[in-house]
């Protein structure tokens, strides 16, 4: 009997670290697949491919972890890049100034969604798919759709190399772990779980459960406009179609790394990283090997399914 | 401050007063906004125009009203317009190849049930959430509609147009299409056992499961369902449209998809919201473009204008609830 | 002027939509004093704590603290008045780990240039956790714990806050005996630290065993008080229900009655192993354990509610023969009345009536559902029941605990099941309708039902078993027929003092 | 003699990228000017349906609804078009097709107006190779990676049908395609990998100019971002002919890019729907596309050849 304990020990413990398996599995496989893919130039690309998801997804987990979901942040990013490049090119605001403010007015327009949720108690998803309308049109509106390019304060954060990373990758890693450590480690991310984990345990011992909410989508407002920044370093423009559909695939890459969509469960590394480079690892790979373009999605679909079933094996032991 | 006054005041607080005056003023509102439109646009009240508006709506109210189950059981299907388009174009393959309707139609609705099957099974019989779930098929459909057409628009056969694309009397297929589902639907939801079922689900699912409801064959019924009206809405649209392709299905569709179900009173937590509402919704929304556009407001304005009215509806209906809970 | 005791609450009235929770109420404490608070369901008593906690806000009333008039609007007044509630369904984050539950409120205290210091935060956990007698680790996530050891969370959390004032609300309802003996012990230390404590419960022998007063409540207001050195439990009887109160028991003979459920081989690692009974019909089969000892897992998967790695169930079928059945489909030819009533018990959301009709929608669906008949029979039941509610549309979540857990045992006596698993019939239910679900388990019974109950009541197992199956880490370990059921018996075999009489 | 009135209604898919709302504000400012200098006055009703097939289908209803002499259509689906097409000639109206070729097999437009995506493509990607082969490079060595816009859209996929003859004729070879939505982050994302994958590429192809910027970023992180003359260039064609690509090109990063005259499109539209509202007959009108390179690029901007910069100075 004591037998049978232990192998459904072991197949937990297994099921439990299946992230990590299957990323290493991709590894192995991609690589076996070309001789590209496990190289140092590699791995580079696919950290700097992964930062604009990685800055929407660190925001989204403290959303998720919250409990709640918010589908603002692609929309909210070109804005808030849009808004602060225009000022920065037709305007000839100061350019680092400009760059301080992307995360800023993303946070505001965080704020905005937060206060619509929590003070007027309205159902995030709308609130948040409405902003998204909202958000899209006034840029829209504001740029015409025209690129706007950035001038050269902003491009040599690019060219500027700690480790062999571009500085702004080693910005959003370092970034990330501040996250956690702030999400671990102080009393604001404990009880922000705390929120997340009993909505209604919190309010019963006197936790404001609506300013903790607020917090969450003011960070996700941040780290949407955080993003609008690194892509404005890392592609030298703002463009039309900038983060149309990320709060989709940020939310399935979190969830992938084993946030959780009911709330309180979740780590901004090493869960939501890994997602987030999980599912760069799958584009990259796909890519890599020259997948056909018209076959691309639906092997991308199959591996999401493939992982979310094993996933969810663990909760059926 | 007086701690006595502070009390009395709350003592007769309670009442179902403000539920009462909260009706009357909405419908005061709603009717003033109507009239106003009267004399500011009387267009809008052509019935060409309103017609018009109901079969633009018909498509999405039709999927708002597989969405709505899905919602009130307690999850979401983000699927549901790439199913819608994935069908249709393989129906309209179909169509091509065999010159036969019923073929057509017949692999409009396989194509459909299948996926709507394939997301019920994962929910709940693997157990993926179903954010993810139905986001995977909504990525696999893409992608397959993408090797289906190889990016071109297939054309339907006349007489499919015909059949489901042409006026009966004064009415459109699509209305009539719609109104039969949202009927039927309706009916299913409130009235049946198997309607309650899909309430006791979404608001607690654990009871429902020791009450002895079949949760998982229910969970993958009504992803049968919003599968089927999918396919229906890919029926109509075809038909409408007289061809297949990649545009059948935009982004505007899937937040129009959703928002009609949250506008028209369903919650993502489960266990509320009518086909009904989803219906008035889809109507809201469009309604509201097709107004906006006789101002001659032009369509990033008005997705803005969108927006703010969203949130506008919702926030009168949660005073609606908060007046109901004292 | 008399002398003032240090906690009064006076003339307190609290309003909900159609129900006055509060109606007058004065309850004053003195410092060194427990103060039992007694009364059937729905009579105020968790809105009166609740208003205390500062979770709810009262209508009206004075509160006085040390003679000084003080207002109690939410947690941080009441908090500041060091007063602490010990809930009845414990208030804990899942997600989080023991010492961080215990420490939500001071988690600034042990955080240092703006990190928390988890080595200072699990040695203080430990420290307060051994106070109160409690065995857990302060590094394990809440999940993994029992429902006893989330108490004790609250407790400790009560005691971090140096509470002057600690509620109680009906903390043994979940609790095995070690746990309430240690919750007793912990009361009297209390007592001995001249803090005030009130302590809401329906079992009359507890009010007597640790009480020094006590407070009958009945629809919102104050109907009795007691000196407990002065009342016979007798009398405390009759002053909380009205009247004298019948014991139910079960005393039809029904040997040699046809099997109707078998359960071969059930085994789920680590909670069930190896489970094989049979029941009869009309047999009323008690499983009895410790807590935690695995009685609800072994119906959850003979109910497949758990997946189980293994194991058979029969049932009896229309021609009499023992027939192979799934766990789903038992499920729904059978009554489940689950422990936990937030859990899986009830749809919160949704109003009495659905609620009630939810496992029988078969019976009222005429083509359409008949909702005017489901409505009938709600009242029918609500009027049996003792239910406290104006009408059947109101909405469970507003009901009082007892009467919530009225609802369930309505819902599932209205399926008219041939099988019939209970957990937990009574918990938190008062006098009278313990009574009241007694007599209808006997009847079900008497109508050839087959009913498994789990009840960590003593008396339960005693006045309405006909056999007793004794549960000890999974495993079944003992049988106990009715004529050798007793109280120190069963005591001894669940804690394994006793020796193992195999079931075969 | 009273002056005639004709109303054109626009059924415009989206305006969310630079062309679409330059061509709407062209036209805009056409029938502006036109009103003033004609008799004949022009009225103008727009409607935009987001990329959304069905609900142009509805709006060019509505159109028909308000009573416009011609419709123009920028068709979103150019087969599910046919059912707008039938019901405006059943309505007794003219149909202009705008920027757009129909499928062939259904009704017919009274006339397609546009410029030709698949020759913009084509005169660029020929352009490119061309100069490849002048600096010694043989046909047969010339790798492409070729970018596609987006599959579901008529008119990127005839961009990459445009380069892919291109190549064809010339005798080169396309190693990889990469689609991308449009997106210059998804660009670059796959474009980095399918670089390592493909170390002989040696010219990219981007169906328009702002995502060579998503190049510029990915060859500047290999450090392959170089001047034409520089050792180590990678030849880039583009389509567009914007103020990005023309400053590339300026820069000598770029090597060519297709010219689109988008102005004349609209002010060929107007005209075009006036003659159909009047009675006339009209034909289809092709904007022919120019290639641009480093090498003629400068007497055209001295000629002020390009539109981008006069849009520009209007919009401000
Ligand atoms: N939020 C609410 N809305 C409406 N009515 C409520 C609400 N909370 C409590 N009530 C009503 O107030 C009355 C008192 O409830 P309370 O919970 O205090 O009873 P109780 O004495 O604790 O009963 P029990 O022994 O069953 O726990 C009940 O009739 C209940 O239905
Ligand atoms: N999902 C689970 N995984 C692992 N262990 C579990 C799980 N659920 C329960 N347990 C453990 O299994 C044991 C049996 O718990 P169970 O609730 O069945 O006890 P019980 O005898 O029914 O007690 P109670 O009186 O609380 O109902 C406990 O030690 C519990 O902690
Ligand atoms: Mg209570
Ligand atoms: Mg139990």
């Amino acid at each position: 009997m004591n037998r049978e304990v232990k192998i459904k020990n072991m197949k937990l413990a297994a099921l439990n670290n299946a992230v990590y398996i299957f990323g290493i599995l991709i590894i192995a496989v991609f690589s076996v697949m070309s001789p590209y893919f496990f190289t140092v130039t590699n791995a580079t690309s696919i950290l700097r491919a992964s930062t604009l998801m990685l800055s929407i997804g660190i925001g989204m987990t403290f959303a998720l972890i919250v409990g709640e979901l918010d589908l603002s942040v692609g929309a909210n990013c070109r804005f808030s890049a849009s808004v602060c490049a225009l000022l920065m090119v037709n305007y000839k605001w100061n350019p680092y100034l400009c760059m301080i403010m992307m995360p800023i007015l993303g946070g505001l327009v965080g704020l905005v969604n937060g206060i619509l949720v929590t003070r007027v108690k309205l159902n995030a998803w709308l609130v948040t798919l409405s902003m998204k309308l909202a958000l899209v049109g006034i840029v829209v509106k504001l740029t015409n759709t025209v690129a706007i390019n950035m001038p050269q304060e902003v491009l040599q954060f690019r060219n500027f190399k700690i480790f062999g990373l571009s500085s702004f990758i080693v910005f959003i890693l370092v970034v990330m772990l501040i996250m956690q450590f702030v999400l671990k480690y102080t009393t604001f991310g404990r009880k922000i779980v705390a929120v997340g984990s009993n909505p209604n345990a919190a309010s019963k011992l006197g936790l404001s459960v609506k300013n903790y909410k607020l917090a969450a989508f003011t960070i996700s407002g941040i780290f949407a406009g955080l993003g609008g920044m690194l892509i404005c370093i890392n592609l030298g423009s703002v463009t039309r179609e900038l983060g149309d559909g990320y709060e989709f695939t940020a939310v399935a890459a979190i969830v992938l790394g084993g946030v959780s969509l009911a709330g309180g469960e979740g780590s901004v590394f090493p869960k939501a990283f890994i997602g987030v480079l999980i599912l760069t690892m799958i584009e990259n790979g796909l890519t890599m090997i020259g997948a056909d373009i018209y076959v691309f999605q639906i092997a991308k679909a199959l591996i999401i399914f493939v992982m979310m079933y094993i996933d969810s094996k663990k909760n059926k032991i | 401050m007086n701690i006595k006054e502070y009390f009395t005041k709350k003592e007769k607080a309670f009442s179902n007063r403000k539920d009462k005056n909260f009706l009357l003023t909405s419908v005061i509102l709603g009717v003033l906004f109507l009239v106003a439109i009267a004399i500011a646009k009387p267009q809008f009240y052509a019935f060409r125009n309103l017609s018009s508006i109901l079969i633009q709506s018909s498509a999405v109210a039709i999927m708002a009203a597989g969405q709505i189950y899905v919602m009130v059981s307690g999850g979401i299907d983000l699927s549901i317009p790439s199913v819608m388009m994935l069908s249709g174009c393989i129906g309209a393959y179909t169509m091509r190849e065999t010159e036969n309707i019923m073929l057509g139609v017949l692999a409009i609705m396989m194509i459909a049930i299948l996926l709507g099957l394939f997301n019920g099974f994962s929910v709940a019989k693997i157990g993926i959430n179903p954010f993810v779930a139905t986001m995977i098929t909504m990525i696999f459909s893409n992608g397959l509609s993408l090797r289906v057409t190889k990016s071109t628009s297939i054309p339907v056969l006349p007489k499919f147009t015909e059949l489901f694309g042409k006026y009966y009397g004064p009415f459109h297929a699509n209305i009539i299409m719609m109104l039969v589902c949202l009927i039927i639907l309706q009916f299913l939801l409130t009235k049946t056992a198997f309607g309650r079922s899909i309430y006791a689900i979404g608001t607690n699912e654990k009871t429902a499961q020791a009450c002895g409801i079949k949760t998982g064959k229910i969970k993958i019924q009504v992803f049968l369902i919003s599968g089927i009206m999918a396919g229906l809405a890919a029926i109509a649209l075809t038909a409408r449209i007289s061809s297949s392709s990649l545009s059948l299905a935009s982004d505007g569709t899937s937040l129009d998809v959703i928002a009609a179900a949250i506008v028209g009173g369903a919650s993502i937590k489960g266990g509320v919201g009518t086909v009904l509402g989803a219906l008035i919704g889809a109507f809201i929304i469009n309604g509201l473009s097709n107004l906006l556009v006789l101002f001659g407001i032009d369509y990033y304005t008005i997705q803005i204008i969108k927006g703010a009215v969203f949130i506008f509806i919702t926030w009168f209906d949660t005073i609606r609830a908060n007046a109901r809970r004292v | 002027m008399e002398k003032r005791m240090y906690f009064e609450a006076r003339n307190l009235h609290k309003y909900y939509p159609g129900v006055h929770a509060l109606n007058n109420v004065t309850i004053v404490a003195d410092k060194g004093e427990v103060l039992g608070i007694i009364g059937i369901n729905g009579a105020g008593k968790s809105t009166f704590m609740n208003a205390l906690a500062g979770e709810i806000c009262i209508d009206k009333g004075t509160y006085y603290i040390d003679g000084k008039e003080t207002i109690i609007r939410n947690q941080n007044d009441s908090g500041k008045c060091r007063i602490a509630l010990i809930h009845q369904e414990a208030v804990v984050f899942k997600d989080m780990t023991v010492a961080e539950n215990i420490f939500i409120y001071n988690l600034n205290k042990y955080t240092k240039a703006g990190r928390i210091q988890y080595k200072r935060l699990f040695e203080d956990a430990s420290k307060y956790l051994s106070m109160i007698g409690a065995d857990i680790d302060p590094k394990e996530i809440v999940k993994n714990i029992t429902i006893g050891e989330k108490q004790m969370i609250e407790i400790a959390r009560a005691l971090v806050r140096d509470a002057e004032i600690v509620l109680f609300d009906e903390p043994t309802s979940s609790l095995s005996l070690d746990e309430k003996e240690n919750l007793f012990r912990i009361i009297g230390e209390l007592k001995q630290k001249n803090k005030i404590v009130m302590y809401i419960t329906h079992f009359i022998d507890e009010i007597m065993r640790i009480c020094d007063r006590t407070v009958v409540m009945r629809d919102g207001c104050v109907t009795g008080e007691f000196l407990n050195e002065d009342v016979t439990t007798k009398e405390l009887v009759t002053g909380i229900a009205g009247q004298e109160v019948e014991t139910i028991v079960n005393a039809t003979d029904k040997r040699d009655k046809e099997i109707v459920l078998k359960v071969e081989n059930l085994n789920c690692y680590p909670v069930v192993r190896n489970v094989n009974f049979a029941v009869k019909k009309g047999e009323i089969l008690g499983l009895w354990g410790l807590l935690g000892s695995g009685r609800t897992e072994i119906v959850r998967n003979i109910l497949a509610l758990d997946k189980p790695d293994s194991g058979i169930v029969y049932k009896r079928n229309n021609k009499g023969i023992l027939e192979k059945i799934s766990g789903h489909k038992l499920l729904e030819e059978c009554a489940y009345v689950t422990e936990d009533r937030h859990l899986d018990g009830l749809f919160m959301q949704m109003p009495i009536w659905k609620n009630i009709s939810m496992a029988n929608l078969k019976k009222f669906e005429h083509f359409i559902m008949d909702e005017q008949k489901e409505r009938d029979y709600a009242l029918q039941m609500i009027n049996e029941m003792q239910i406290k509610a104006s009408d059947e549309n109101v909405l469970v979540e507003t009901l009082s605990g007892g009467n919530q857990q009225k609802v369930v045992m309505a819902r599932s006596i209205g399926k008219n099941p041939d099988i019939f698993f209970i957990d937990e019939p009574t918990r938190g239910v008062d006098i009278n309708a313990k009574s009241f679900i007694h007599k209808k388990i006997v009847e079900l019974a008497e109508c050839g039902c087959a009913i498994v109950m789990i009840s960590s009541e003593l008396e339960e197992n005693l006045n309405l078993c006909d056999r007793v199956l004794i549960v000890r880490n999974g495993e079944i370990v003992a049988e106990v027929a009715k004529k050798d059921i007793s109280k120190q018996k069963l005591m001894d075999l669940c804690q394994g003092i006793r020796e193992e009489v195999k079931y075969e | 003699e009273e002056p005639k009135e004709v109303t054109i209604g626009i059924a415009w898919p989206s305006l969310g990228t630079q062309a679409w709302s330059a061509m709407a504000d062209y036209l805009r400012w056409y029938v502006e000017d036109y009103n003033a200098e004609n008799e004949v006055q022009v009225k103008l009703i727009e409607t935009t349906a987001g990329d959304d097939a069905a609900a142009q289908e509805t709006q060019i209803r509505d159109l028909l609804n308000q009573d416009v002499d011609v419709v123009v259509s920028g068709a979103i689906d150019t087969t599910a078009i046919w059912s707008s097409i039938t019901e405006t000639h059943d309505a007794g109206k003219k149909f202009i097709s705008f920027c757009r070729r129909l499928t062939p097999g259904g009704p017919e437009a009274d006339s397609t107006v546009g410029p030709d995506t698949y020759d913009t493509a084509y005169v660029s990607v020929d352009a490119a190779i061309k100069k490849m082969i002048a600096d010694g490079i043989p046909a047969e060595e010339i790798k492409i990676v070729r970018v596609q816009g987006d599959l579901k859209d008529q008119n990127a996929v005839r961009y990459g049908e445009g380069c892919e003859a291109a190549v064809k004729d010339n005798g080169a070879t396309i190693v990889a395609d990469i689609e991308c939505n449009w997106s210059v982050e998804t660009l670059m994302n796959k474009l980095a990998p399918t670089l390592q994958a493909n170390t002989d590429a040696n010219m990219i192809f981007t169906p328009n100019e702002d995502l060579m910027l998503g190049v510029q970023s990915v060859l500047e992180g290999k450090e392959l971002w170089k001047k034409s003359d520089e050792e180590g260039h990678i030849y880039l064609a583009a389509a567009g002919g914007c103020e990005i690509g023309l400053n590339m090109i300026q820069e000598g990063y770029l090597d060519a890019t297709g010219y689109e005259n988008l102005p004349q499109v609209s002010t060929n539209t107007v005209d075009v729907a006036v003659k159909l509202a009047l009675g006339e007959e009209a034909d289809d009108f092709f904007v022919k596309s120019e290639p641009i390179t480093q090498e003629n690029i400068q007497p055209l901007l001295d000629e002020n050849h390009f539109w981008v910069y006069d849009y520009a100075e209007r919009t401000k």
